[in-house]
């Protein structure tokens, strides 16, 4: 009986832990860029106050029922993700030891399609012409960039023999050499398809202001946009500690995550801040390049 | 202070300062006067350091900024962003033109007086206002807000009458729903 | 100044020879007007534009006077070689205004004739666009014509604020009603 | 995919769209087959309060006409008013004229950096660009007294003579944006994303050009080189040494590198402007303003604003009011039926993108 309740109490304290770790990532991301833009930029912890603001909000918009599940399916999925994830090497962080099963990175990788696809859904009720654009695009965007994303982890499963998160980091602890170097094209693939994942510039056409005003959230306002936010956060976390998890060796402490996941943050980011935006076409095209080029390299690594 | 009725409780005060301190502003240049944001929001002016971010639609703004003189055309578009934002939400009419017509006095194209046909909570002078006092005027804002005293949005749906009333002395020919959420 | 005009001179001569009715005058540097009656203005724009070279329309505009009951419709072309502006002039009636539709000579003028037929009344036969340019359910008479009077207009539809009905310095009353002095500046334009 | 065709307003209350105004956009898929502008939402009746105005009143209610330049149409309506009158410009007023009109470029050209990059979120470079047009805004400030609206072209010359030590500080200025601009075009000309975005995109073709009476730098772009600076000189354009920016491809791109190469031009004018500039008179003297008749007549003045050809037909009768004051701005062909025409078979990703680089500017469209 005290296991359970430990592993609820330890659930919740990941996703605060996601929570907290993605908003400050979000907040220093703001505070980079107006640094690189000679601002000085909003608090590190704007976010904080940015989302608190829209949950006090007064919320009336109604557009029919998928539209109020489209965020609720959004932060679901994000959540979801995050449970499959292990936080720390070993599996566990604050009495919770995670989900982790043999399967769970193609589990994962259809869960992380998963919150996008609700959101369509709750998207596209509302009727709004630019949600529905920023729909279709997001979807493109997304053929575009899973494509090279679930080549490079096919690779890592082929090479390790292994579908499991925690196998993958259990197999670089005992070796000692990290997977982005024992099979470095997999590596860049992935890092590829994760500038395509965070939808920060040049990749950002889904919510690109200058032609689809907010794209999919154009009509969520208010405790919508606040979940939205929320979930953006935890999945910034569950896709960044992937990546620590199954390329860099993962990590035995908190600090070592954070330091792991920021550097890796960092690309994005800064590719996104001298970056302009690429046409939805051209952002398919570019995924369909070099990314596939690298991840087809990285198959064949891993093969022979 | 326990008993002072206008005390906040602190629930109301955490909401009041992150209301303060997290103002999405809405794009929309309605007027001249947008020519100074983009000044006020980059490097020498910095709004986003008091929290101020722009926001692409009316659902996800706090703030609506109207820059300047309002004709008639865009006043109806005006009422009816003003009326998708969610609320709390607040007003800045940002020049001389919203305050009296300015320059624009005797023109039959442009509203006079702002404060009649939505509510202003903040009124910023000047033919243009000069990036330092937009901010000042998002600062009064600010200092509104901490007071619980921005409550223009209020002050709306209980006169809802009276300003339809003033609006369609304006707007002809536009069937005017009871509220646009 | 008048040795300076040959090329203005020049222009003129040529339309004078061209077309019989029309008046000339070469007025200062760069300029040229040509009065002509409404029916000869599309073959001179033509001839100007295909046989002198004028193949640029600059600006089409019309004014109104009132005091002979005519509207001037004003059009400004300039050539790329000699560098003029041509002004063809021509007056048509104010009751029952009509001008020739021009848009396929120079496809600008579609917006400029929009404009002129929302701001003044001028019809122009035959000439495809939508109704509405830049007012939106007017139904008062066309505001640019020198009979509508804008300020009764104000007085009639918008609310004033209060203090300003006479247009007088309000300082010293908004002064007093915050219970602030007044600073010198403003006592040196007080009325009172 | 999808045969049914989308609807989409873009504006008046659209982050892409440059000021306030409507495109109605019919889309398959992403691409635009029709495109309807809608303007209006600007129109404060300029030309009606004209008529009530004198004409030093006029005067302080034109530089409203568009915001991202205020001074073409002062000096426009200055050099009609003075065309009529046969009054003459002091050569120090024809430099201080030209001085004011090449810094009020230079300032919207910045502009245009921050709109061009900004719809095609390149943030990074307008933040920098507007950051460092404050510097022009405190040497007018300091010229003027205003920050955006200025006042300072009269008809005659110009409105005072520029304060102690202020060569010294355009100059400086000068130098420090010059510096800028390199990197500005590093981030945006030499990122292939914005090339690949820019080239082949919005094309107008030179026939075309002709016929829809394009001007300025979309003119230029389309290889035809016209620029009122240069086919009709006025103020002291004809003593200084520029030359026009060229070329080829009518597309998003060409417009680009003729604005690319002329705000380098404008700085260098600057630099000619301050190094000559005569001294004497800087006003020709006009009677009481408020009681100054302009005698009987018209008059076209244009001048070149960074978007083109800036036109004012004024008509006078005589009177202390003016008769009639038409403007022309080059948003007004630019902004309506032509861009209308060009949408057509672009990306709905490219119509802010396009506006940007056509320049439109809905307050000079309505006025």
């Amino acid at each position: 009986m005290n296991t359970i309740l430990f592993e609820i109490l330890g659930a919740i304290a990941t996703i605060l832990l996601a929570f907290t770790v993605g908003m400050f990532y979000g907040g220093a991301r703001r505070k980079i860029i107006a640094r690189i833009q000679n601002r000085v930029g909003p608090p590190v912890y704007q976010n904080f106050i940015d989302v608190i603001k829209l949950y006090s909000k007064e919320t009336s918009i109604h557009h029919g029922a998928m539209q109020h599940m489209g965020p609720v399916f959004a932060i679901t999925a994000s959540v979801t993700s995050l449970m499959f994830v292990p936080v720390l090497n070993g599996g566990g962080w604050f009495w919770f030891d995670n989900l982790s099963f043999s399967g769970d990175l193609i589990f994962l990788v259809y869960m992380m399609v998963f919150g996008s696809l609700g959101m369509a859904l709750g998207a596209g009720q509302t009727g709004n012409p630019n949600s529905a654009i920023g729909v279709t695009r997001g979807l493109s965007q997304m053929v575009g960039y899973e494509i090279p994303f679930v080549m490079s982890m096919v690779a890592l499963m082929t090479q390790f023999h292994t579908t499991s998160i925690t196998g993958m980091m259990e197999i670089q602890a005992q070796s000692g050499t990290w997977m982005m170097f024992s099979n470095p094209f997999a590596f860049i693939t992935a890092v590829l398809a994760m500038l395509g994942m965070f939808h920060y510039s040049p990749f950002d056409i889904v919510h690109a202001p200058a032609e689809v005003a907010s794209g999919p959230v154009s009509e969520f306002g208010g405790k919508y946009l606040g979940l939205m936010m929320s979930s953006g956060s935890i999945f910034a976390f569950v896709k960044l500690t992937l990546f620590v998890n199954v390329f860099m060796g993962g990590a035995s402490n908190l600090i070592e995550l954070v330091v792991k996941t920021f550097a890796l943050y960092m690309i994005p980011v800064l590719y996104g801040v001298t970056s302009p935006r690429y046409r939805t076409e051209q952002a398919i095209t570019y995924f369909w390049k070099w990314p596939l080029f690298f991840g087809v390299i990285s198959l064949l690594w891993a093969a022979f | 202070m326990y008993n002072d009725k206008n005390a906040q409780t602190i629930v109301e005060y955490i909401q009041n300062f992150t209301r303060k301190n997290s103002l999405f502003m809405l794009a929309y240049g309605t007027g001249c006067g947008a020519i100074e944001l983009p000044a006020t929001l980059t490097s020498r002016y910095d709004a986003e350091r008091l929290g101020v971010r722009g926001a692409a639609t009316p659902r996800q703004a706090d703030l609506l900024l109207i820059t300047g003189y309002l004709s008639t055309k865009t006043l109806k578009r005006v009422i009816r962003v003003y009326e998708q934002m969610q609320d709390p939400k607040y007003v800045i009419g940002f020049g001389s033109c919203t305050i009296n017509g300015g320059m624009y006095w005797d023109s039959y194209n442009t509203i006079k007086l702002l404060d009649k046909y939505i509510p202003v909570d903040v009124y910023i002078n000047g033919c243009m206002p000069r990036p330092e006092s937009v901010i000042a005027g998002f600062k009064e804002l600010q200092s509104l807000i901490a007071a619980g005293k921005a409550d223009g949005a209020a002050k709306y749906k209980e006169n809802l009458e009276w300003y339809r009333e003033n609006q369609k002395k304006v707007l002809k020919n536009w069937p005017l729903v009871e509220y646009n959420w | 100044m008048e040795t300076s005009l040959i090329k203005e001179e020049l222009l003129a001569q040529q339309l004078q020879n061209a077309f019989e009715n029309i008046v000339t005058e070469a007025v200062r540097k760069d300029t040229v007007f040509a009065y002509a009656s409404k029916e000869q203005v599309s073959s001179i724009l033509l001839y100007a534009k295909e046989k002198l070279g004028y193949k640029s329309l600059a600006h089409m505009s019309c004014i109104d006077w009132l005091e002979s009951d005519e509207f001037e419709l004003v059009y400004i072309i300039w050539s790329p070689e000699t560098k003029l502006n041509l002004f063809v002039k021509t007056r048509i009636d104010r009751q029952n205004p009509e001008m020739e539709n021009m848009d396929m000579i120079w496809r600008q003028l579609n917006t400029y004739q929009r404009e002129i037929r929302e701001m003044f009344g001028v019809e122009f036969p035959g000439f495809v666009g939508e109704k509405e340019f830049i007012l939106e359910d007017w139904e008062d008479a066309p505001p640019m014509r020198r009979d509508f009077d804008t300020l009764e207009y104000v007085n009639d539809t918008f609310f004033e604020r209060e203090g300003r009905e006479d247009k007088q310095d309000v300082r010293e009353r908004i002064a007093k009603r915050s219970g602030e002095e007044i600073p010198d500046f403003a006592k040196k334009y007080s009325r009172e | 995919m999808r045969e049914k065709s989308t609807t989409l307003y873009l504006g008046p209350q659209h982050p892409g769209i440059t000021g306030n105004m409507m495109v109605k956009l019919q889309l398959e898929g992403d691409t635009i087959v029709k495109a309807t502008t809608h303007v209006g939402y600007l129109h404060r009746a300029f030309e009606k309060l004209i008529e009530r105005r004198n004409w030093m009143q006029t005067t302080t209610i034109l530089c409203r006409f568009c915001v991202p330049e205020p001074d073409p149409p002062e000096a426009a309506f200055a050099l009609a008013v003075e065309q009529i009158e046969g009054r003459e410009v002091p050569e120090r007023g024809k430099y201080l004229r030209s001085l004011v009109l090449e810094l009020a470029r230079l300032q919207s050209f910045m502009l245009w950096y921050a709109g061009q990059s900004g719809s095609t979120g390149l943030y990074t470079v307008g933040q920098w660009s507007v950051g460092d047009r404050n510097y022009v805004l405190d040497l007018f400030e300091e010229l003027t007294g205003g920050r955006i609206y200025h006042m300072y072209i009269w008809p005659g010359g110009v409105r005072r003579d520029i304060p102690e030590g202020f060569e010294d500080k355009v100059l400086r200025t000068m130098d420090y944006i010059e510096k800028r601009i390199d990197d500005y075009d590093r981030m945006m000309f030499d990122s292939a994303i914005f090339q690949k975005r820019a080239q082949g995109v919005g094309i107008i073709t030179k026939e075309k050009a002709m016929e829809w009476g394009v001007v300025g730098a979309p003119l230029r772009g389309c290889g035809i080189g016209h620029d009122v600076r240069k086919d009709n000189p006025y103020d002291a354009y004809d003593k200084l040494d520029f030359e026009m920016g060229i070329f080829e491809g009518g597309d998003v791109w060409a417009r680009a590198r003729v604005r690319q190469f002329e705000i380098r031009q404008t700085i260098s004018m600057i630099r000619q402007l301050i190094q000559n500039l005569p001294s004497g008179d800087y006003l020709n003297k006009m009677p009481n303003p408020m009681k100054w008749t302009i005698p009987a007549g018209s008059a076209y003045g244009k001048v070149e604003s960074v978007r083109g050809e800036f036109g004012f037909h004024v008509v006078s009768d005589g009177s202390d009011k003016p008769r009639r004051v038409h403007a022309r701005g080059p948003a007004y062909v630019h902004g309506v039926s032509l861009l209308e025409d060009v949408l057509i078979g672009q990306n709905l990703a490219d119509v802010s993108f396009i506006m940007n680089s056509l320049g439109v500017c809905p307050p000079e469209i309505e006025r």
